[in-house]
């Protein structure tokens, strides 16, 4: 009867819908994290879905893929016909779904092979050929122009190459759910371009556009307007579980959809006119002569936030974890806080006493731990302060957790939840709260502010801005140009695991940062990823 | 010559323990009511899962109840802190005797020994000692049984059925008290009716350890030393691992076993022809002797030297006359029973 | 794509094991000239292990999707009495009594299947329970005694001898190749490994987790139960205690295993092993007439020692398996 | 922020075990009128229990760092057959004695954390197999039998009473004290349980991880030996089997207790409460004198059901601890 009725309701519509959304809910525990969502994205359609941190989209995404149960009432009809709710598990194939999750949706211990063809191979009835997979995994690959190796363990990857796989894994699922003759379905993509480069990016999109030029639709959910603007057609504002708005990309502005998703105008960080002249060498790195990064010399000022960036392979991202010890380095020497410190014997216990600090981009795994509550991971260096002879002052904690949760935006705010409740954006803020907390003298800081939404990331930027003008001096490692631009003093991009290039000052643009990452790289045999 | 002298002492020795026991009173009449009267008993056995005891211990139940002793049982799984629980249970409910049946080492229990005593509970000790090993001090008393003579009738079986040619394996468990006696009384037979006998190993495993390590033990030293024809696991609950032991080493027919305790299952093997021998001891008879023994201590009697229950070997000849499966009780006869009744002077 | 070529340190990795097995095996053989390396030592080696086999390859598949299953010799040992009570006792046929001591498996699995996926306790809890549980029913039915006397007929179907080997050794292979084939080389298998690693993972890829690993725990039942069988064929008897002493043995194996062959990996070859690995090396031991004491030692070091070697190996890796 | 208020499910959560507990206590003190609910009864439950909960708040320690240490029944057992041969046999000094069972105990936690922690071995692997090492020394140097005759020095300070109670309840209370106030109340308890929850995590953030592990596996080893001491006095003998006995109900005390008063982490006064409430549901039926095989089917099932209760009190939500 139900389908009767909402079929009718759709066959109201002009044009047959790829999927609507009816009435969508969800509960987690009392809160609600989807109030009842209503929207339809049509054949052909490239879809935005826009807000918060916390709104509610990842949300929508697992309800899609059978991860969730949505509340009973809510509806979701693909191409006219309704989804009984909540999905088996594995029909979302049937459905012609395929999903890049936010978190990607990755075995770290298991090899590329076995992640990458997942769906196939433990979809089959009989045995595996093990030989077609390794081939239809290479082609999968090669047409991306990634060279893996099928045997390597996914957690020896970059954050980048992850991205970049599961990417292909679901495109080639897309594309292998598709019969001859019928192009349809639905790729979801949950902010997969935080670790992509530039160049990923635009790889990206054309891999959307080709499928949309076959008739399947795209769901696309990322927290940078610029990308949704390039990309989208449409696109639905959640705020708080709720659609707040519904904007026509081509008629609306850069602001125009800020003030969509935050519901006002923001104020944008701006970058000192000029790093101060006078200020003393805080850091300075030497010798660093690893295999694929070689940095002869490297001096951070006192108050600077120094970006480093690059294409993929270019080595930029292993600086920060080099510095702190986290991995292990063979050369080089680190001159911070009057000390000369070989990084041979550079370990995270020894970086954090001499007051550096490192957010990490692999959050589930290396920056916060989500079956401990929000104040434990908030005040895990901190300890010592609420430590009185008669032990740890519990409550003294949350409170102190709960402030902080305010200062950080960190949505909802309940200090005793476990970090895993939250949704990504608001865990990276509180994971970037924990290390300032300490007021390190130097931030290592690694795709810092990855799912953080426009408003927030202005929040963010204060607060590392606001470290720096109190003396410490920051790396930044980040692909995401735009960030760069604004909260950078100086840029060096990286080419071939060397410094290629440096912008200061007015020089640091989103375009200029792209094009010299082009340039440098360009002057010689291309490298990984390209046409 | 030496051998067939051996082999004729041996046949005694067997022909001996063949016949059906008979009844010999422990000592003078007396009225064993009028001494039960009010009194309790906590019997604590080794372990609750061993069949042997507490096949004992539902006798002494019922012999209990026939003369008017209140008998219960502390069940346990073998654990020292277990028994102890028990010893403070009994000291704690003013029970009148705590009866450490074949197995509890009063040594174990020491400190609650002494509370015991001081606290007016009889600690008795039945079935575990041998009468050549001195009793624990703080015992009220002790009722000891000669598992040397165990060990003599199993040494002596051999000899006789083999005419003089054992070569034997011995599967033992040294932390239990009455094991060296036991084997001492197979070497001593060998030794005194058989020189062309002889041990080729004695194979030490710990009670927990049954079921892991003997029959693997069994089949490798059946393995390394060919020309044995004797097993003898000396307590028949060891017996279950042996004669798969023997049957997948490929030596059925040529090793036999031999084996004391008469436990039913063992029987029920004779029956089978997995086991050749059973040295049985009467449940039914240790209960009764064993109260015996107590009620005269605390009627001011001398308690007997020994428990005096007679063993009775079985063997495929006469195995079906403790039933079919096989019961504890069943192929002593009855005339103890009535021995019994007329020595407490019941009516 | 480069071709994966020889490498030397995972073929140390891969063939560890199978070195130590061989070393043990030619060390005996010199100490032992005549009487360890005959077929008549290795056909009772073989035959007698093939319960503690069945146990360590039970154990692997639900450890392979990420749950313990200690209840394995719990029920291994109530299937045994239960075919002890049913056929040697009440003298039902055989054939009535090996169904419903599967049957029995089959309940051990869903309890413990229910209680850890539906009710979501951690499957150490659940299954140390389950195994406390069945070892008193085992208590109560067996009347804690041995029961002897099972059918020849069943004793014939297990102990048969091919080759001079008992045809449960054959059981043992071929059960060892379908799990290998399995996880190696179906879906279901990867589907496994992939709950096993991540469930997060395995749910989002849109795998039923919940079903996949009550399967499994269900299997490990049913084979723990199958090894019942094959032990109370074995001994013609069954006994309300041993299966509880194969388990940890059988742990012991199945950890080890993981270590060969597919490094890293709960593996079926693996596991089997390390079964006659350890088995080899006590039978030798005891053979020497060393005392008992030595064979445990021996048990808990040549573990240690055989995953140390492999661990070497492979750099002081951390292992995927916990 | 709101204040946390009081919340049904959570308190039931937290008090179900101690609900359990009294629930056991008074159908007892009903069906054994004048027996069960005596300080007598209590008093030598508390003490017996002992070992046992020292045990299970050994075992703790590594668990919150997410090591397994099935070697702690070996331990104990190796310390108290150490006292017991040094002591009764070779007539050394009880003073004498312990340390140097404190030492044995230091030298297995050494051992099993240089093999869990440098060579980087699943302690589930390493500590079975170091318990089957110390399970062999321990039967060699007691030559498999129970050695009586420890002193009375060591029975005294041990098993005197106080308010009716053996001295040595009040070391487990004082000693679970301690580990919930390291627990709860220190960085140090803090840290050991980021590094049990995320190895990762931890070592970034500044945390010695590898010497915290270690240290969990030493202080654990070294607490079982204690525990041997304490057995060794309780008893005034050493016994070579019994320790692995307490093993398994220790570690369902852990988990049990992890249900309790802080569900979802191991947690001493927990630990401690599991203890006593699963021996006094086995006291009271040995006094009973219900049949043996009921107490393993009681010690499964309230196992199982006591877990239960508190999973449906949180929502059957995902635990934490594995
Ligand atoms: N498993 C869970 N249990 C409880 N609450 C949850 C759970 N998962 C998500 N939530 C809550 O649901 C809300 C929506 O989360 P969701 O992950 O959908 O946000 P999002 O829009 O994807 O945000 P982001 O842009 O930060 O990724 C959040 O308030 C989050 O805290
Ligand atoms: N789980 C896996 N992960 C990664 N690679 C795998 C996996 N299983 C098999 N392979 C690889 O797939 C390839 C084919 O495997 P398969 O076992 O089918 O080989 P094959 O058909 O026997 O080929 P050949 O004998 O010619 O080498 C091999 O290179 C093998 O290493
Ligand atoms: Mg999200
Ligand atoms: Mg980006």
């Amino acid at each position: 009867m139900e389908a009767v009725s909402s079929l009718a309701r759709f066959d109201s519509q002009p044009a047959v819908t790829a999927l609507a959304v009816r009435d969508l809910a969800k509960t987690f525990g009392g809160a609600r994290a989807l109030k009842g969502i209503s929207f339809d994205i049509g054949p052909g359609e490239v879809h935005g879905l826009l807000g918060q941190n916390g709104c509610g989209k990842s949300t929508f995404v697992k309800i899609l893929c059978g991860f969730h149960a949505p509340d009973p009432g809510g509806q979701i009809s693909l191409y006219g016909e309704a989804v009984p709710l909540p999905m088996a598990a594995g029909s979302f194939r049937d459905l012609k779904l395929a999903f890049v999750h936010q978190q990607l949706g990755l075995v770290p211990s298991l090899t590329v092979l076995e992640n990458l063809r997942v769906s196939h191979v433990t979809g089959r009835r009989g045995l595996i050929n093990w030989k077609a997979e390794r081939i239809a995994a290479s082609q999968a690959l090669g047409r991306f122009g990634i060279d893996l190796d099928l045997n390597a363990r996914l957690d020896s990857l970059s954050q980048t190459q992850r991205a970049l796989l599961a990417i292909v894994r679901a495109s080639q699922d897309l594309a292998d759910s598709q019969s001859e003759g019928d192009k349809g379905g639905i790729l979801v993509l949950d902010e997969p371009t935080p670790f992509l480069p530039r160049e990923g990016v635009q790889r990206l999109f054309g891999l959307v556009r080709q499928l949309v030029g076959q008739g399947a639709s795209v769901l696309f959910i990322s927290h940078d307007i610029d990308e949704v603007r390039e990309i989208t057609d449409r696109a639905t504002v959640l705020r708080d579980g709720e659609v707040t708005a519904r904007i026509e990309t081509a008629h609306a502005s850069h602001d125009d959809f800020i003030e969509g998703i935050v519901g006002r105008r923001i104020v944008r960080v701006t970058r000192p006119a000029a790093a101060r002249a006078t200020a003393s060498v805080k850091a300075a790195v030497r010798d660093i002569a690893e295999p694929g990064l070689t940095v002869p010399a490297l001096d951070i000022q006192e108050g600077e936030i120094l970006g480093l960036t690059g294409l993929i392979g270019s080595g930029y991202e292993r600086l920060p974890y080099l510095l702190f010890g986290a991995d292990r380095a063979r050369t080089g020497t680190l001159t911070f806080g009057g000390q000369v410190k070989s990084l041979r014997s550079m370990t995270p216990r020894q970086a954090v006493a001499d007051g550096m600090a490192l957010l990490p981009a692999d959050r589930p795994k290396a920056s916060g731990i989500g079956s401990l509550p929000i104040v434990d991971n908030l005040l895990m260096l901190d300890m010592r302060r609420f430590q009185t002879r008669l032990g740890l002052r519990r409550r003294a904690m949350v409170e102190e957790a709960g402030k902080l949760s305010t200062q950080y935006e960190v949505r909802p705010n309940k200090p005793s939840q476990k970090l895993s409740a939250l949704s990504g954006g608001n865990a990276q803020k509180v994971l970037l709260a924990k290390w300032l907390l300490k007021r390190p003298g130097l931030l290592l800081l690694d795709e810092p502010t990855q799912g953080v939404d426009v408003g927030a990331r202005q929040q963010l930027f204060r607060i590392v801005r606001q470290a720096a003008t109190d003396g410490a001096a920051v790396i930044c490692a980040s692909s995401d140009f735009e960030q760069l631009a604004q909260l950078c003093d100086r840029v060096l991009i990286f080419a071939r695991g060397a410094v290629a290039a440096e912008l200061i000052g007015d020089e640091i643009t989103k375009d200029h940062i792209a094009e010299r990452c082009y340039v440098e790289s360009d002057s010689r045999p291309q490298a990984r990823i390209d046409g | 010559d030496a051998v067939s002298d051996g082999v004729a002492r041996a046949t005694a020795v067997i022909d001996q323990y063949r016949k059906l026991p008979t009844f010999v009173a422990p000592g003078a009449d007396f009225d064993i009511e009028a001494t039960a009267k009010g009194k309790t008993m906590l019997s604590i056995p080794n372990t609750s899962a061993n069949q042997f005891l507490k096949g004992i211990i539902t006798r002494e139940i019922a012999v209990g109840k026939e003369i008017g002793l209140k008998v219960q049982e502390w069940q346990n799984q073998g654990q020292p802190s277990q028994w102890v629980q028990g010893m403070d249970f009994a000291i704690n409910n003013k029970i009148s005797i705590v009866d450490l049946i074949s197995g509890v080492n009063p040594a174990v229990v020491e400190p609650q020994m002494q509370a015991a005593k001081a606290a007016g509970v009889h600690v008795f000790a039945s079935h575990f000692y041998d009468p050549s090993q001195p009793p624990d001090p703080l015992l009220a008393g002790n009722l000891p049984v000669s598992f040397y003579r165990q060990g003599w009738i199993l040494g002596n079986w051999m000899i006789y059925k083999t005419g003089g040619h054992a070569n034997a394996v011995i599967v033992k468990s040294d932390e239990v008290l009455p094991t060296a006696p036991l084997v001492q009384g197979i070497h001593d037979a060998l030794a005194k009716n058989c020189p062309d006998c002889k041990i080729s190993a004695e194979i030490n495993v710990g009670i927990t350890e049954w079921g892991t390590k003997i029959q693997p033990s069994v089949q490798s030293a059946l393995l390394s030393h060919p020309k044995v024809n004797y097993v003898i696991p000396i307590y028949d609950s060891m017996s279950q691992f042996v004669v798969p032991a023997v049957r997948l080493s490929g030596k059925t027919g040529q090793v036999h076993i031999a084996t004391s305790n008469g436990t039913p299952f063992v029987l029920d093997f004779i029956r089978n022809g997995d086991v050749e021998m059973d040295i049985g001891e009467s449940l039914d008879w240790i209960a009764r002797a064993t109260i015996d023994g107590y009620m005269r201590e605390l009627a001011g009697l001398p308690m007997p030297k020994e428990i005096g229950v007679p063993y009775y070997l079985f063997d495929a000849s006469n195995v079906k006359t403790a039933g079919i499966p096989a019961s504890a009780n069943k192929g002593y006869g009855d005339d103890y029973v009535a021995g019994f009744k007329k020595v407490w002077e019941i009516k | 794509m480069a071709e994966p070529r020889f490498h030397l340190g995972l073929f140390v990795e891969r063939f560890a094991l199978v070195g130590a097995w061989l070393l043990t095996i030619i060390v005996f053989s010199i100490v032992l000239p005549g009487v360890f390396l005959t077929w008549g030592n290795f056909s009772v080696l073989f035959a007698t292990q093939a319960p503690g086999a069945v146990l360590a390859l039970a154990l692997i598949i639900p450890l392979t999707a990420g749950d313990y299953d200690l209840s394995v010799g719990a029920t291994l040992t109530l299937s045994a009495v239960i075919i002890g009570v049913l056929n040697a006792v009440l003298q039902w046929p055989v054939a009535l009594a090996i169904p419903v001591s599967l049957a029995a498996g089959l309940a051990m699995g869903l309890i413990n299947a229910f209680f850890i996926v539906y009710v979501r306790i951690p499957s150490l809890v659940v299954t140390l329970g389950s195994a406390s549980v069945a070892a008193g029913l085992v208590q109560w039915i067996s009347n804690s005694s041995t029961i002897s006397g099972i059918s020849p007929a069943l004793i014939g179907v297990i102990g048969h001898r091919f080759l001079g080997i008992s045809l449960v050794f054959y059981y043992v292979l071929a059960l060892a190749c379908i799990i290998w084939i399995v996880f190696e080389y179906t879906g279901l298998g990867r589907s496994i490994l992939f709950v096993g690693r991540s469930r997060e993972v395995a749910r989002l890829s849109g795998l039923n987790v919940d079903w996949i690993r009550a399967a499994c725990l269900v299997v490990s039942s049913l084979l723990a139960a199958l090894g019942g069988v094959a032990y109370a064929g074995l001994l013609g008897a069954a006994d309300p205690f041993s299966g509880l002493n194969y388990l940890l043995p059988a742990f012991a194996a199945a950890y080890l295993g993981a270590t060969a062959i597919l490094p890293g990996r709960f593996n079926a070859l693996g596991a089997l092993i390390a079964v006659y690995f350890l088995a080899t090396g006590i039978t030798g031991l005891t053979m020497l007439g060393i005392p008992i004491w030595v064979t445990s030692v021996f048990n808990g070091g040549a573990l240690i020692v055989a995953v140390t070697v492999s661990q070497f190996a492979r750099g002081r890796e951390e292992t995927d398996i916990v």
